[in-house]
């Protein structure tokens, strides 16, 4: 089991984790022992620039994030379909890179698409 | 394979390292051991690393504008970055009481790991890698594809408006350049057959004559490398691509509201993912832990990575201390008109390149699409925005 | 650049009943002011913008002074019949009536106003500045004077600088809120009769003026303990 | 190593729950994160290694980042005050029990006609990339119509009419 | 030193671990000390040029300015605090996490400096929030500031970590709120904080 | 282990997962979350695709099949949850609200 | 009158900025942009409503440094006035004195000896080229360049600073400049190292142009952005560079033939498009016309007295009256309105801060920009609080 | 070309990078405890009190005549004046300070104190590193911490102390001469009068009394 990748994966993990949180135990630790946390209401208040904040930060976002996003997951498929292509590459005839052509192009399309209609443009 | 036992041993040393302290343990243990000693000095050499940068990277800076940098605290300000940690570690860790307290918490843990696990699959020298995997390349992006989600739990749970606002920046600005990351990489997996990063830098440690293999000094390679390194550039959000930070309009991003550690482990953060995507770019196209030139290979293949992650990281700092920040939609702008379209050009030109076999005409067609393309490309975007150089009239 | 008189002459013509005054400066400057009907003003002030000759389209400065009521001392010379004792020729005492011419200082309350000060320069014809001057009729209710805000931009914050300062009201201001102190604040701080806060608390060098605050607040601090 | 795969269908099924049960939108959305975290881990251990990272750079990569996106949109991060779940839940919930009977006990029944073990099967990066433009073209051309309609039809969709470009 | 060298004795017998520790802790928060990125006048211009090629306060590790209060340990009030600023300051400061340290910087912060006459002009920021440092100057040298903050760093050196004397933010009872003034009709109110400015009322200087 | 095969194991858990993300579908108000258990639904499938190839009869010439299918149903999953979310989001714009049973009541 | 009507009609638009509708259909977010936030050049605060990253409503709030100058200077003597100019513009010490003499000078009726003439011009070009290349600095770190710019600037500002504190006493608040002249005179020594020191500039703005003038990233940033129409900056009594990068040729040095500015042979860098980009090269081409005018200077200076004779220190006493008095100052038109009741007091005394009056066309130019933008086009403005708040 | 400007911007920070290893230009910093920016020579800070001689108390020049504190823009000196008398450096009686104190947390280092004093008391010092934690006891400086000797004001303004001591001792010539004079021309009305009438009116003339020490 150790020779297994996931298993080296989840070592990494572990070690990763601990990296983190050792550091914030320990300052846990501290202010446990010496610096006594003293949260009031002007501390722990939102930050905004030395005033009192008003209104929420969560709010309604535009949908141009959202219409990147789209694209960008269309992008992020064809990257996974693209890497075992491109792994076979090498032992591919003309066809066979044709069709992935096709493939991309596909999709490039929708890319143009939306660069024509202007969804590129970030106001 | 023709190195001398001599090199090997420099070579190797800290595989011979681990195998005599794991044989120390019961036999049992060992294969986890080894594993858990590969995680340990992965864990332990990078942070290192990012505090021997901040220091450098502070005096560096220091040095492009004129001045000294810290040189105070220990040797030549080389304690500088312990200090600094002291100084988090006990610093009063503040969350806003409006703040979601349990995922304000996560977000730097999570953004730690994700980055983390990234360096699982980085051949930092001959064999010396934690795991080769068969789809390492992908598992790295998916690494990296998580941490976006990292960034948007530490800007909605402050519930600052600066720090949503510099989440949201982030986020878009890492979803539009992870798409030019992934594709100019895919010209190297196409090349070099794998996705297996191992292979890949074997791929490239040939030599013709003394000079190297790599993939930088092809057409293809070299406009990829560049469009991989911008994208890297606007991945780690370092300048100019440090908008999600930019201090000058959203005061501190996402992590303004993040205090003591918690803040040092976006910071620590932001430092691996540099050193992640900097191996990750030698690796890809500057031969990974391969010498640059055939005679230096008696140099062990640990320090070439290192000092290739190095140089990188030395041009990120150079770029930090003299480029001002883009515009937020000038830099999505040139990540879906420019570095988009490019790199999805160069994966035909890559096709290209094989196709048109060797010889010395896939070179001169291949740069010239390219220089064209980026030319065309670079004229177009300015003169759509009526952007250049200007003259001045002067009344008397 | 014409004189202060030949801008005047030229309103007038422009802006029947503009009432326009000039107010002369003794100072060795010699910027003579132009002082305006508020009524008219906003008119005047078009024209002077406009008029192709003059084409004061820059407007540099406006500034509020603050006129006390003014306990005016004059010397008056009042010719009074007084009955005097004159040695008569024949060395008698004779009571004659004479006219007697005496000085005599009297006292008459100028009442105070607010005031409005412009400085207007040409960009188009580099000449200037004209200064003109508006006055609000008293110092306490009937502060307001037309805004030029609609004419020159460049008013937009001093005016409010001016309301802020002076409390002058100025009507036809797209946006007159205070300026440069807090909205709760409710003095106006330029005024002349402007009374400090005691915000006294400890200096150590106390000087005069100072430590008659300093006396002051310690009285009212006995007074609020007590 | 039944105890990894306790842990990975805890986790999965843990992070499901959450995200179904959760009342903060955003918090049910980094659960569901989760879920498909486990979901990946539970293909890794089914040897599926591409499919798994293929699985977190979709899903955690892009998908959450969609939702996360559309809650904010929405304006969805704070709970309704009028309670998050519907009219019908019962209903719902009573059809869901209904289905997950039916497969559970499908399933148990025909445990025992299932394949005890097999060897894992040998299928790299390599084999997919050839299988993809050579076997499955046809699924490959279909999809990538379908994810080009599916760009353009979100994007119809999602784009305000005063957003439209002129 | 007496008491020092008491309380080192007292420490030991707890371990000399505690001590180590505190000059392990004092050096660490000494050496890194990232002022806020907070200027507000005059002295704030003298703050930069400290911080540019010339004086280079980066020396001393503390080039870098957060902007958020959050991350920031020191407030170089540097210049005139008006009364329409003064709760913002105040607030800020409550907004920093602890340790945290301030230095009044100039005539102004310290005391009002040329402007004390003012009506809008705060007669000294230690009204409301404690001083660490104070500099006089109209404005200070960069120089100056680089010696107060040497001054402060030898202040961080000699607070201990426990027991009498250690600094506010280590004793669970002392006040770490810092109330902020509202804006009244005529002034702030109230005209000074009781908990930071403990000076009687008094009218020395009289003059006969 | 109550289970004969682990194949079983991994159904189950597949079934588990179906039935949370239907239940979730059924009974959130909110669109987003309905749509989130349609998304585990999908991912539930997929699960037994890949599953069923894991343990299916190797070697065979299929051996393929359900990794290339759970490769193209996460492709078709993701473009659902972009017309999916896409589609909430506009009707939000129009109701002003995601929650399902308001919609309802308008729409009647 | 059919003419002034259509003018009038266009008044009415100058009067507000415009109304920007919000785009999207997201909800306004609206952020406080100070009067603590790291690029607001000290405790200025513009509440800002933000669609998406799209700013459609902005409101300047004032006031965070109104530090009563003109009260306190109302309850001074004329000279005690000097020391406080100082601290108008922090930056411009020099020529706020000059500014403040010139006013009183013209209350007085006083002469200038021309050996204090040209000290003046030497010490308000210095003035003005530190100045302009800090302002660059700053608007280069709002651009996020981290600091670089700034430092080269200052690192110049240093050597002007030298030559400030070795003649004055100061580095910052001069306090040089007297009714009538000027307070010490300079030395051969000085002028020689100012010599050395002008000698120097043209090397530093080459290094700055070279830097900073042909980067993409900076040009793409600032062109086009912040666009502000010459015939709205003058209405709006916008001044200084900002004015001259509109394109409109309105120079006091060349209009109001104050001080001896007639005798240097100087050109106007004039703008045509009127944003940030021009802006920040108006600046560099003025500092290249400083640096020809302190060369004129610095040759032609004669021998003299620095000192009308006239003039007291003490007992001070204008006659009743009133002046207006304005300079070129770096950052704008910089006027002293002073009314004299004959007490050594002035009766009124009023401040025209070119850096108040610049804002007033802040809303009208970020409208519709980027939140990014409103930060540079702010730094472009080049104000100093001291001077807005007074 | 797409990239010009920012590669000819990277190579002049490269310059710069390069040059702060070789050129003192491109290195500007000076570390300041150890090294020191060369004070200018008319650098002011705060004021002080100048005396003669080596008693401060005795040589002090200034006569407490309270122009400085009335001219004092932000009105940061405080003088109570003597009751008696002392003679200066002329050696005309005059009264003192019996406290002079300048609140240098108010002080705006303007000048304008030196430049009215009529008496050359109170020059500008250069010292700069006064930073305190004791607000009131740390900056108020009396007349003790405040008198510095003509020997420092030499030190530190070379060429203005030259200066000024020449006025002064110009001063001490004409005011002697004058003295003398008067002294003279007493006598010699004093010896008419006595001629003229047997009753003389007494004269008070202060006797003239040499400074304590010239310390020129």
């Amino acid at each position: 089991m150790a020779s297994s990748p996931y298993f080296s994966l989840a070592v990494l993990f572990v070690a990763a984790l601990l990296f983190g949180l050792a550091p914030l135990g320990l300052a846990w630790m501290w202010a446990r022992l010496f610096s006594p946390r003293k949260p009031n209401a002007i501390k722990n208040s939102i930050y905004e620039c030395g005033l009192v904040s008003k209104g929420d930060a969560w709010v309604q976002f535009r949908s141009a994030y959202y219409l990147y996003a789209i694209i960008f997951l269309i992008f992020d498929v064809e990257a996974v379909f693209l890497l075992p292509f491109a792994v076979a590459f090498t032992g591919l005839g003309v066809a066979a890179c044709v069709s992935m052509l096709i493939f991309v192009l596909m999709l490039v399309e929708g890319l143009a698409w939306a660069w024509a209609k202007g969804i590129l443009t970030w106001a | 394979m023709a190195s001398t036992s001599a090199v090997t041993g420099a070579d190797q040393i800290f595989i011979l390292l681990r195998d005599w302290l794991v044989h120390l343990l019961p036999s049992a243990l060992r294969p986890a051991a080894s594993v858990v000693l590969g995680a340990i000095a992965i864990v332990a050499v990078f942070p290192g690393l990012f505090a021997l940068t901040t220091v450098f990277e502070r005096k560096g800076l220091g040095r492009m504008q004129n001045r000294l940098g810290p040189n105070r605290v220990g040797p030549y300000g080389f304690f500088q970055p312990i200090a600094d940690g002291i100084k988090a570690l006990t610093k009063e860790d503040v969350v806003p009481f409006r703040a979601d307290a349990m995922v304000h918490f996560l977000a730097p843990l999570v953004l730690l790991v994700t980055v983390f696990m990234g360096f699982a699959v980085l051949p930092v020298g001959r064999n010396m890698q934690l795991v080769d995997m068969d789809s390492g390349l992908l598992f790295f992006f998916a690494m990296g594809a998580a941490t976006e989600l990292s960034v948007f739990m530490a800007g909605w749970s402050s519930r600052n408006k600066y720090s949503m606002l510099g989440a949201m920046r982030a986020v878009a600005q890492m979803i539009s350049y992870e798409v030019a990351l992934l594709l100019s990489s895919v010209t190297v997996v196409m090349i070099a057959g794998s996705l297996s990063l191992t292979e890949i830098v074997d791929a490239q440690n040939q030599y013709t004559g003394i000079f190297p293999h790599w993939y930088i000094f092809t057409p293809w390679g070299l406009a990829s490398f560049l469009m991989f390194s911008i994208a890297a550039t606007a991945e780690t959000n370092r300048s100019p691509f440090d908008l999600p930070e930019g201090e000058s309009e959203i005061v501190a991003g996402y992590h303004t509201e993040y205090s003591g550690f918690k803040f040092a482990i976006f910071f620590v953060a932001e430092y691996l993912a540099m050193f992640a995507l900097s191996g990750m770019g030698a690796t890809l196209f500057l031969g990974g832990w391969s010498a640059p030139l055939k005679f230096l290979g008696f140099i062990p293949s640990w320090i070439w990575f290192f000092l290739k992650v190095m140089c990188a990281i030395f041009i990120f700092i150079w770029m930090r201390g003299t480029l001002p920040r883009l515009r937020q939609d000038q830099l999505m702008n040139f990540a879906w008109k420019f570095a988009l379209p490019f790199t999805l050009l160069n994966l035909l030109v890559t096709a290209l390149w094989r196709f048109m076999g060797a010889g010395w005409l896939r070179w001169v067609v291949c740069a010239a699409i390219l220089a064209g393309a980026y030319v065309f490309m670079g004229r177009m975007g300015m003169h759509r925005k009526h952007i250049g150089p200007r003259s001045y009239r002067y009344a008397e | 650049m014409q004189r202060a008189e030949e801008i005047k002459a030229a309103i007038e013509a422009a802006v029947p009943g503009a009432g326009v005054t000039v107010v002369p400066n003794p100072s060795p400057s010699a910027q003579h002011a132009l002082r305006l009907e508020p009524a008219h003003a906003v008119a005047v002030a078009t024209f002077l913008r406009d008029a192709p000759g003059l084409a004061f389209d820059y407007l540099s400065n406006v500034t509020g002074v603050d006129w006390l009521d003014k306990e005016i001392a004059e010397k008056v010379k009042v010719t009074r019949q007084v009955t005097k004792t004159v040695d008569g020729p024949d060395g008698a005492k004779v009571d004659q009536i004479v006219d007697e011419t005496a000085e005599e200082t009297r006292k008459r309350v100028e009442p105070g106003y607010l005031e409005t000060v412009y400085h207007l320069y040409s960009v188009a014809l580099h000449h200037g500045p004209l200064v003109l001057r508006m006055r609000t009729v008293n110092r306490t209710d009937q502060i307001q004077l037309p805004s030029f805000t609609p004419v020159w931009r460049g008013a937009e914050f001093q005016e409010r600088e001016v309301f802020d300062l002076y409390g002058i009201v100025f009507t036809g201001h797209p946006d007159l809120r205070r300026i440069l102190m807090w909205d709760e604040f409710k003095d106006h701080p330029m005024r002349k009769d402007y009374v400090e806060p005691d915000d006294y608390e400890y200096e150590p060098t106390a000087h005069d003026a100072v430590l008659k605050r300093a006396q002051e607040h310690s009285a009212a601090a006995e007074g609020n303990r007590e | 190593m039944h105890v990894v795969f306790f842990l990975i269908a805890a986790l999965t099924l843990g992070g499901a729950l959450a995200a179904v049960l959760l009342k903060n939108t955003v918090h049910c959305a980094l659960a569901v994160t989760l879920a498909f975290l486990g979901h990946a881990l539970l293909f890794l251990r089914l040897d599926a290694q591409f499919a798994g990272f293929a699985q977190i750079l979709i899903y955690i990569g892009a998908v959450a980042i969609l939702v996360v996106f559309a809650i904010l949109l929405t304006r969805g991060s704070e709970a309704p005050a009028s309670g998050i779940f519907s009219k019908t839940w019962l209903l719902g919930l009573l059809i869901a029990a209904a289905v997950f009977a039916v497969l559970g006990w499908s399933i148990i029944e025909s445990a025992r006609a299932l394949a005890v073990d097999s060897a894992a099967p040998q299928v790299t990066v390599h084999d997919i990339g050839v299988a993809l433009v050579g076997r499955y073209v046809l699924p490959l051309e279909i999809v990538a119509l379908l994810l080009t309609a599916a760009t353009i039809g979100a994007v119809i969709v999602a784009l305000h009419e005063k957003e439209r470009p002129r | 030193m007496a008491v020092e060298k008491e309380l080192k004795i007292e420490l030991g017998k707890q371990g000399i671990f505690v001590t180590t520790i505190e000059e392990l802790y004092n050096w660490g928060r000494r050496s890194s000390v990232w002022p806020m990125q907070f200027g507000l006048a005059c002295c704030a211009i003298e703050m930069i040029a400290t911080t540019m090629a010339r004086y280079d306060l980066a020396r001393f590790g503390a080039e870098v300015f957060r902007p958020s209060p959050r991350q920031a340990d020191l407030m170089i009030v540097s210049g005139t605090v008006t009364k329409k600023m003064a709760p913002q300051v105040v607030r800020l400061y409550n907004q920093m996490a602890e340790p945290k340290y301030v230095i009044a910087m100039g005539a102004c912060a310290i005391s009002g400096g040329p402007f004390k006459q003012g009506y809008n002009v705060l007669k000294g920021i230690d009204r409301y929030i404690p001083v660490d440092v104070h500099i006089p100057g109209c404005p200070p040298r960069p120089e100056a500031l680089i010696q107060a903050f040497m001054t402060l760093q030898k202040k961080i050196d000699g607070q201990p970590l426990t027991g009498e004397g250690r600094p506010r933010y280590l004793d669970a009872d002392a006040q770490c709120e810092f109330p902020v003034p509202e804006q009244g009709a005529h002034d702030l109110e109230p005209p000074s904080n009781r908990g930071v400015w403990p000076v009687e009322i008094q009218g020395r200087g009289s003059r006969d | 282990m109550g289970f004969a095969s682990p194949l079983a194991a991994y159904l189950l858990v597949a079934a588990l997962l179906f039935a949370i993300g239907l239940a979730g579908a059924l009974t959130r108000r909110n669109a987003i979350l309905v749509l989130i258990g349609i998304e585990l639904m999908l991912n539930a499938a997929n699960l037994n695709f890949i599953a069923f190839w894991r343990y299916g009869p190797h070697p065979n010439p299929d051996s393929l099949t359900g990794m290339m299918f759970a490769i193209f149903s996460i492709a078709v999953a993701a473009a659902e949850a972009a017309v999916g979310l896409g589609l909430v989001i506009s009707i939000y714009r129009h109701a002003k609200t995601t929650d399902l049973d308001r919609i309802n009541r308008m729409k009647g | 009158m059919s003419v002034v009507e259509t003018k009038a009609e266009r008044a009415a638009g100058w009067n507000r900025p415009p109304a920007v509708e919000p785009e999207g259909e997201g909800e306004l977010l609206e952020v406080a942009m100070g009067p603590h936030h790291p690029s607001t050049h000290g405790v200025f605060r513009m509440d800002v409503a933000l669609d998406g990253e799209r700013v459609v409503r902005l409101k300047p709030v004032f006031g965070y440094l109104h530090r009563n100058h003109e009260k306190i200077a109302e309850g001074a003597s004329y000279l005690a006035s000097m020391p406080y100019t100082d601290r108008l513009d922090y930056f411009c010490s020099l020529t706020n004195n000059w500014a403040y003499a010139l006013a009183v000078e013209k209350l007085a009726g006083q002469e200038v000896p021309e050996r204090a003439e040209y000290i003046r011009v030497i010490l308000a070009e210095l003035t003005r080229i530190q100045n302009h290349a800090s302002t660059i600095g700053f608007l280069l770190q709002e651009m996020g360049a981290s600091g670089t710019p700034l430092m080269y600037a200052f690192r110049e500002r240093e050597k002007i600073l030298d030559l400030f504190e070795s003649l004055t006493g100061s580095r910052m608040m001069c306090n040089y400049m007297r009714f009538g002249g000027c307070r010490v005179d300079l030395s051969a020594a000085w002028l020689e190292a100012t010599k050395k020191v002008v000698a120097g500039l043209p090397a530093f703005v080459d290094e700055f142009e070279a830097l900073l003038t042909g980067n993409e990233i900076l040009m793409a940033r600032c062109q086009g952005v912040g666009v502000l129409k010459p015939d709205l900056a003058v209405n709006a009594s916008i001044s200084g560079p900002m004015l001259r990068a509109s394109g409109v040729n309105y120079d006091i040095r060349k209009v109001d033939h104050y001080g001896i500015y007639d005798r240097f042979r100087f050109r106007v860098p004039l703008g045509d498009h009127g944003d940030v980009y021009d802006r920040y090269m108006v600046r560099v081409l003025e500092m290249r016309e400083s640096i020809g005018i302190l060369n004129q200077a610095l040759q032609e200076i004669p021998a003299g007295p620095i000192m009308d004779a006239k003039a007291k220190l003490r007992g001070f006493r204008p006659k009743p009256g009133e002046a207006y008095g304005r300079i070129e100052a770096p950052k704008g038109e910089l006027g002293f309105y002073l009314i004299s009741d004959g007490s050594p007091n002035p009766y009124r005394y009023r401040v025209r801060p070119p850096s108040l009056i610049n804002l007033t066309v802040l809303e009208d130019m970020c409208l519709g920009h980027n939140v990014a933008d409103v930060v540079l086009i702010f730094g472009s403005v080049d104000i100093v609080l001291g001077e807005v708040d007074r | 070309m797409l990239g010009e400007g920012i590669i000819k911007g990277m190579l002049e920070t490269a310059k710069n990078f390069a040059g702060s290893f070789v050129s003192e230009d491109r290195l500007t910093t000076v570390e300041y405890p150890e090294q020191r920016i060369p004070t200018a020579e008319n650098a002011r800070v705060f004021p002080f009190l100048v005396y003669d001689g080596s008693d401060w108390e005795a040589g002090m020049r200034c006569v407490a005549c309270q122009i400085c504190e009335k001219e004092c823009p932000p009105k940061c000196i405080y003088i109570e004046k003597s009751k008696d008398k002392k003679p200066d450096f002329a050696g005309k009686m005059q009264i003192y300070p019996t406290r002079f104190d300048i609140d240098i947390s108010v002080c705006m280092s303007c000048q304008i104190c030196v430049e009215v004093c009529p008496f050359e008391a109170i020059k500008m010092d250069t010292q700069f590193e006064l930073a305190t934690d004791d607000r009131f006891g740390g900056l108020l400086l009396d007349r003790r911490e405040l008198s510095k000797s003509n020997e420092y004001y030499h030190s530190i303004h070379p060429t203005e102390a030259a200066e000024v001591d020449a006025r002064l001792a110009e001063e001490k010539r004409a005011a002697e001469a004058k003295a003398k004079a008067a002294a003279v021309a007493a006598a010699q009305k004093a010896a008419a009068d006595a001629a003229a009438k047997a009753a003389a009116p007494k004269i008070e003339t202060p006797a003239p009394k040499p400074p304590d020490a010239g310390g020129q």
